[in-house]
């Protein structure tokens, strides 16, 4: 177990090293770098100092320096906590993303809740009573949300809150409580501009899993040890929730482990940016657009990190919850 | 007749699938007497399992019991105070309701043909048994009913520790080696010979009038077959239970039933004792499946002796009695019309084919 | 050819010439691997150095409970798998010069060598699910050994309709695929594509075990025929002790990847002497009620071969076991003539037959 | 006593019979939704790839005066109630609406176009050389000025239908072709390193897992936001597929050698062997044909993402830009708050998506269940 544990760190140690390194090159791969492009922008303003500025700024980041040593002395202060800085914002990449951390997490957590509690019943459901009009209701629906992507339904809900509801429905608050401490009145104007990720999230997050849990439970009913089950006289729900869904679930710990935990920073990033939230995901978008080195870095290194650490998180808990799995 | 269990009475069952209607039971009639062992024997697809789920009242979708009746004699039994004498009709029960699940596991218990998948895998064999336990030998105040309050007294809750001595008595009873040890274990640590043991400790813990075993050691070796069939004749011995033997191994059979059962394509063709059917058997398919089969000590140079043909296609069915296109004694112009009516022909001994009807 | 070796008599080779196969010390071992590397912890013993030989014309059964390495050693002889150690002296025709047979060692042939043996050793499956492929027709399949080594010719469909025929299939069966056919049929199918090469030794795994009691007789039949048409040789492989027992002339029996017991097939159902066979026979329920006896209930479950016993693999189980089983692997000898056992107190004992 | 055999087995002997790919055929026409998809799709790609010219009504760059037009309803009875056969439009005019402060176009109910079918347009060539003026509808011998926009215009007072039909051009193509790509690269590795193992599996196995560990998305964007800016808008496209068919074979390579090694183990794969198969027949008379079936299910199944992160890309801005046309450019100006309070039409690029993905989910669950001809005839 400690073994297990060990080899799996020192496994994801080098794939964080790799990814990171790999990031690191595919970022630096276009010709021209952030300072270039603003260099551009200045000069086309007519700035006439630009050079010396932007020279200035090449030297305060590193910049001009070889390619290893920038990444070596990124990776350094890395692991000492100090992500580097944002050129565009001009500001500790590690503030940026520490301001917006809370929402994210609190939407991350909306959305995982909003899914699995929908999509597990409804998977069951669909499960027991296969090929009944509530199935096949259900089955239409997780198959529109499988093909629907998040961010063009936010689109069309946009358009609906817009031009039929006339409702201001971007970003978490309101105006007036956007900078307001917490308060009751912030809370309720946060459930009011939640619902719109969270529909969006239960259309197009559910109907996969859905599909999952229909799927592995048929087949688990249809195993010999249900029907044992039944045969010793236990009810037809403790037949299917304590033999066949504790086995059918299963599966779905391993979805959990490897999406949940990276979906708090890149789930739904695009939905984000649609509805303008003030999460992590816009902000490393637009890192990526803008060529931001150090802020890209470090978001793309985040979620590998939360990906194999949700991965082995998922493994254990699958070895808990199924006796059969062991690790070594 | 008191001593009768089971009567199952013109039992039809059908499955209803896409490509037509498939007559899994068609028309049986069966008996089962208290701590009497019946085999009943055929080849795949034959309606033998259909039969025991019949029985359970638990045959799977899409099929569904079209007529006939599964008649249950209850009887009031020491212990188990919520039963009296009653005649239950299994197939009008409701399927999940409060009586089938007191005569499922309590009454009538079952095992399967796969012991690798018949446990679930994420409970230990302790509690699977205490589960089977805590169902039906220790019944809940509430759900016994008033007039019977005062036999309540009897029952008390037992506790974790009590629960688990039980389930290791119950391990032991079946041979199981360390019990203290296994009873925590889980399915994929046992062997298959360890699972099939643990289902019948499951079984048996709930002291039923019946064992229903369906094809229990066929997925066992000769050696874990042996021990296992021992297991089930001692513990017969000492529980006087009836058990239903399915199998299609006829020296299993041979071993194990009194009497036996031979279907063919949903129907019974011929009941009888064991010695009786095997040493004169009446029906042609009965003699032809016992010619068929390579007799282990008696090695000789002749063929073995071969039922022609297939087995038809359970979607159309040979119109007449369904055994004559492969019949050696066939009869045309009376097999392919007339359907052979089951009739009695000799002590204990009956038979469904016109060579015994006066046609 | 050089490398090709004249038989070596020993205690295990048979005193006739007429000797097709003769498997000497055969080992496959499956490697255990673990972890992320893959690194080998240990071996599953499937065949541990097992030898046995099959005379012209005849059948060897090979019968054992499951994981004794039944299957692996017949698969292991085609080269299936390659052979951990061991030799597998085969007497062929094709290698051989003016028609006249000659030895040659199947375990150290190249690649090429080996595809001219096929033409002589062909294999029966078990799954008549399985071992047929859906997307071929019934021809097609048949057909693929001929086409395989280059000698599908003008007349082969005519030569594959009468192979059809033989087997009890009709001509029109040709352009039809697997799935419209029963287990009986699709196992017939299968027994025609083994003899389309016109083999002399054919390996049989399993072939009746997932039929029908009264399609399993049917298909026994129809092996005896044709072996007596075409002067086959059979490996049967099968678990079913009175199914190896009604077809083989000789029966070896295995447990945990060795042969206990080898010897002619009433002799050794007869006369065991391997305390194992004794046990193994009296466990097979008989099919009649009036036959009581005396059963030998073995305890325990079958030895792992990935982590067997010491000494003789049977010992845990078996009643006769003294010290000396524990700690020493008994030699596989010949006691009788033609009758081998490998047991260290088969000269004391006396057991009972079926 | 016992009677002709034959004759009476003989009962069953005549069956049309068929191979896997018309029992396949046969039970995927029997599913009416996964057969509805697929026309659909045959019908999009035909339009949008193949004659787009045609079905658009005025060429991609035709800019008129009438920018951020709303759609025109297409009527058959009048304002005076007069009902005529043929389809018309109202004539647009210029407004200032007050409350928006913006300019408007409203219906001129006094001039009426009526629609017909095969009319004289903008000149164009089909696939590149196939020269023609003619376009499904229009105006015919459209004057000055005088147009239909079923969908709008955009704010240069472009046709939105007509770049919708193009947008579909390039999203449809680069699903197809990335695709492709994909399956070239997945299933030939994932094959190989099934069949063989050792370092080539090794490598395969190696890379996939490096490629699982990095996001899928921000790898997408990481990779597309790679693209120097100034290359040409073809390169980009290229480009662009050649990055989706790269983040996607690793999956599919995993699938493909799953696939081969559970079917190596399959018995008439190794009776094939026992036969002395060689390597190339092996592979290409058992494994891949028993592969391929579920190569195109995996493959029409994941063509979606692909369209999608096309499309996604290149809303961002990280993937196609003006003057390429797809309909992730089109959501790029779509997607603002502005427009959708302003030119909400210009949300149709959703529905045209929506449609080909869903046609996509319906055909690939269609066939991913004909596949399996054998199971629950």
């Amino acid at each position: 177990m400690v073994n297990y544990l060990l080899r799996r760190l020192g496994y994801a140690i080098i794939m964080v090293v790799l990814v990171s390194f790999v990031s690191f090159v595919i970022i630096k791969l276009p010709p021209g770098d952030f300072l270039t492009q603003k260099l551009a922008q200045l000069q086309a303003r007519g700035d006439r100092s630009a050079e010396n500025q932007i020279a200035e700024y090449r030297a305060k980041y590193g910049l001009d320096r070889p390619f290893m040593v920038q990444y070596t002395t990124w990776a350094v202060n890395f692991l000492k906590g100090d992500f580097g800085e944002s050129f565009e914002y001009e500001r500790p990449v590690k503030d940026l993303l520490g301001q917006r951390l809370g929402m994210t997490v609190i939407l991350a957590l909306a959305t995982l809740i909003i899914t699995w509690v929908i999509a597990i019943p409804l998977g069951v459901y669909s499960a027991i009573k296969q090929y009944s009009l509530g199935d096949q209701v259900i089955t239409t629906i997780s198959f529109i949300g499988l093909g629907m992507p998040g961010f063009l339904l936010a689109l069309l809900i946009l358009y609906v809150a817009i031009i039929i509801l006339n409702q201001d429905v971007l970003g978490l608050f309101s105006k007036e409580y956007v900078d307001a401490p917490w308060s009751f009145g912030r809370v309720i104007d946060l459930l009011k501009h939640l619902w719109i990720p969270a529909l969006i999230s239960a259309v197009t997050g559910t109907g996969g899993l859905i599909r999952i849990m229909r799927g592995n439970l048929l087949e688990t009913l249809g195993q010999p040890f249900v029907e044992a089950a039944r045969a010793r006289g236990l009810k037809n729900s403790q037949v299917i929730w304590k033999h066949a869904v504790r086995i059918a679930i299963n599966p779905l710990i391993v979805i959990l482990g490897s999406e949940a935990l990276p979906g708090i920073i890149g789930g739904g990033a695009l939905v984000s940016i649609v509805l303008n939230l003030p999460t992590i995901g816009p902000l490393f978008v637009d890192s990526l657009r803008k060529l931001d080195m150090y802020m890209a870095g470090t978001c793309i290194v985040f979620f590998t990190i939360l990906l194999l650490v949700g991965n082995l998180l998922s493994d254990l808990l699958l070895a808990w919850a199924d006796p059969r799995i062991r690790l070594d | 007749m008191n001593d009768v269990l089971i009567d199952v009475k013109d039992l039809h069952v059908e499955f209803d699938v896409r490509a037509g209607i498939v007559k899994a039971v068609d028309g049986l009639d069966l008996t089962i007497r208290r701590g009497q062992t019946v085999g009943v024997i055929g080849e795949s697809g034959c309606g033998k399992s259909v039969t025991a789920r019949a029985i359970l009242r638990m045959v799977p979708k899409p099929g569904k019991v079209t007529s006939g009746q599964v008649m249950y004699y209850r009887k009031a039994k020491k212990g188990k105070k919520h039963l009296k004498d009653e005649v239950l009709d299994i197939t009008q029960l409701p399927p999940d309701g409060e009586i089938i699940r007191q005569i499922r596991g309590g009454e009538i218990g079952m095992i399967f043909q796969e012991p690798m998948s018949s446990l679930t895998p994420v409970y230990t064999a302790g509690t699977h048994i205490n589960e089977a336990l805590s169902l039906h030998r220790l019944i809940p105040l509430q759900k016994v009913g008033d007039q019977m309050a005062e036999a309540i007294t009897t029952y008390r809750t037992v506790t974790k520790d009590e629960a688990r001595e039980i389930a290791i008595d119950m391990l032991r009873k079946v041979g199981i080696p360390k019990p203290t040890e296994r009873v925590d274990s889980y399915p994929h640590q046992l062997s298959g010979g360890q699972r099939q043991r643990v289902m019948i400790a499951i079984a048996l813990s709930c002291e039923p009038e019946m064992l229903i075993a369906d094809e229990p050691t066929t997925a066992l070796d000769v050696s874990i077959e042996a021990q296992i069939l021992d297991v089930m004749r001692d513990l017969q011995r000492t529980a006087n239970m009836a058990i239903m033997f399915i199998t299609h191994n006829l020296g299993v059979v041979a071993e194990m039933a009194e009497e036996m059962v031979v279907m063919y394509m949903g129907k019974q063709v011929e009941r009888a004792k064991t010695v009786d059917l095997f040493y004169d058997p009446k029906h042609p398919y009965t003699q032809a499946l016992l010619k068929s089969i390579p007799k282990v000590g008696k090695r000789s140079n002749e063929r073995l002796a071969t039922i022609e043909g297939m087995v038809p296609d359970p979607f159309h069915l040979p119109t007449g009695c369904v055994f004559h296109p492969r019949c050696p004694m066939f009869m045309p112009g009376k097999c392919d019309k007339i359907t052979p009516t089951y009739k009695q022909i000799g002590e204990n001994h009956w038979a469904s084919c016109l060579l015994y009807e006066d046609v | 050819m050089t490398e090709a070796v004249a038989v070596q008599r020993n205690d295990t080779s048979p005193k006739r010439s007429d000797i097709i196969l003769d498997v000497k010390g055969l080992k496959k071992f499956f490697p255990i691997q673990k972890g992320l590397l893959r690194r080998v912890v240990g071996y599953v013993k499937a065949v541990d150095d097992v030898s046995f030989f099959v005379r012209e014309g005849e059948t060897l059964g090979l019968v054992g409970e499951s994981g004794c390495g039944k299957t692996t050693a017949g698969r292991t002889i085609i080269r299936l798998y390659e052979p951990t150690g061991g030799d597998v002296y085969f007497s062929s025709r094709v290698l051989g010069e003016n028609g006249k047979p000659k030895m040659v060692n199947l375990a150290q042939m190249d690649k090429s060598q080996m595809k001219l043996i096929r033409q002589e050793i062909s294999m029966v499956f078990q799954d008549p699910v399985n071992s047929l492929n859906p997307r071929m027709t019934v021809g097609d399949i048949v057909a693929e050994p001929m086409r395989i080594h280059g000698k599908y010719g003008v007349d082969s469909e005519r030569v594959i309709i009468s192979l059809l025929e033989r087997v009890g299939l009709r001509p029109d069966h040709l352009r039809r695929y697997p799935h419209e056919f029963s287990g009986g049929q699709r196992q017939r199918i299968g027994i025609a594509r083994a003899l389309s090469l016109n083999p002399r030794l054919v390996i049989c795994d399993e072939p009746v075990s997932a039929l029908d009691v009264s399609i399993q007789a049917q298909t026994l039949n129809l092996l005896e025929d044709l072996q007596n048409d075409f002067n086959l040789a059979y490996i049967f492989v099968a678990h079913d002790l009175s199914v190896v027992q009604h077809i083989s002339d000789r029966v070896a029996v295995m447990y945990v990847g060795k042969v206990a017991e080898m010897a002619d097939s009433d002799e050794l159902y007869n006369h065991p002497l391997h305390p194992y066979t004794e046990a193994l026979m009296s466990a097979v329920p008989k099919p009649d009620p009036k036959y009581k006896s005396e059963r030998i209930i073995m305890q325990g479950d079958v030895a792992d071969p990935s982590n067997p016993p010491s000494g003789c693999y049977f010992h845990p189980r078996c009643r006769y076991a003294e010290a000396i089983c524990k700690e020493k692997v008994p030699e596989f000898r010949e006691l009788r003539p033609d009758h081998f056992v490998a047991c260290h107190r088969a000269e004391e004992l006396t057991l009972k037959g079926v | 006593m016992v009677a002709k055999a034959g004759t009476r087995r003989e009962v069953k002997a005549k069956q049309v019979s068929q191979s896997y790919l018309s029992l396949v055929w046969w039970k995927f026409k029997k599913n009416r939704v996964a057969v509805f998809g697929g026309i659909i799709l045959i019908l999009m790609y035909f339009c949008m790839c193949i004659i787009p010219e045609f079905i658009a009504p005025y060429d991609l760059e035709h800019s008129t005066n009438f920018p951020e037009a709303r759609p025109q309803t297409i009527r058959f009875i009048d304002a005076q109630g007069k009902f005529s056969i043929q389809p018309f439009v109202y004539g647009l005019d210029k407004k200032i609406d007050e409350k928006l402060r913006k300019r408007v176009f409203v219906e001129n109910t006094s001039v009426k176009y009526p629609i017909s079918l095969f009319v004289k347009g903008d000149k164009y060539k089909l696939l590149g050389f196939i020269p023609g003026d003619i376009h499904l509808f229009g105006i015919r011998n459209a004057q000055k000025d005088q147009y239909v926009f079923i969908m709008g215009t955009d704010s240069l007072g472009r046709d939105f239908f007509s770049r919708i039909i193009f947008g579909g051009r390039l999203s449809l193509l680069i699903g197809l072709i990335g695709q492709v790509l994909t399956l070239l690269f997945g299933s030939v590795l994932g094959a190989v390193s099934g069949y063989y193992g050792g370092a080539v599996d090794m490598f395969v196995q190696r890379f996939t897992e490096f490629l699982s560990a990095f996001p899928d998305i921000p790898l997408f964007m990481a990779l597309a936001a790679a693209i120097p800016k100034y290359w040409s808008p073809i390169a980009v496209y290229f480009m662009l597929t050649i990055i989706l068919a790269f983040v996607r074979w690793g999956g599919l390579a995993r699938q493909v050698r799953g696939l081969i090694l559970s079917l190596r183990e399959r018995e008439y794969v190794l009776a094939a062997k026992s036969a002395g198969a060689s390597d190339a027949r092996l592979m290409f008379q058992h494994l891949l044909p028993g592969t391929v079936s579920h190569i195109i299910v995996i493959a029409t199944l994941s063509i979606p993402g692909m369209i999608l992160a096309e499309t996604s890309l290149s809303w961002l801005g990280l993937g196609l830009r003006a003057p390429l046309t797809s309909w992730g450019v089109l959501l790029q100006e779509a997607g603002t708050v502005y427009a959708i309070r302003f030119t909400p039409w210009q949300l149709w690029t959703v529905i045209f998506i929506l449609i080909a993905i869903m046609a996509y989910n319906m055909l690939g669950d269609g066939l991913r269940d004909a596949m399996d001809p054998y199971g629950g005839r």
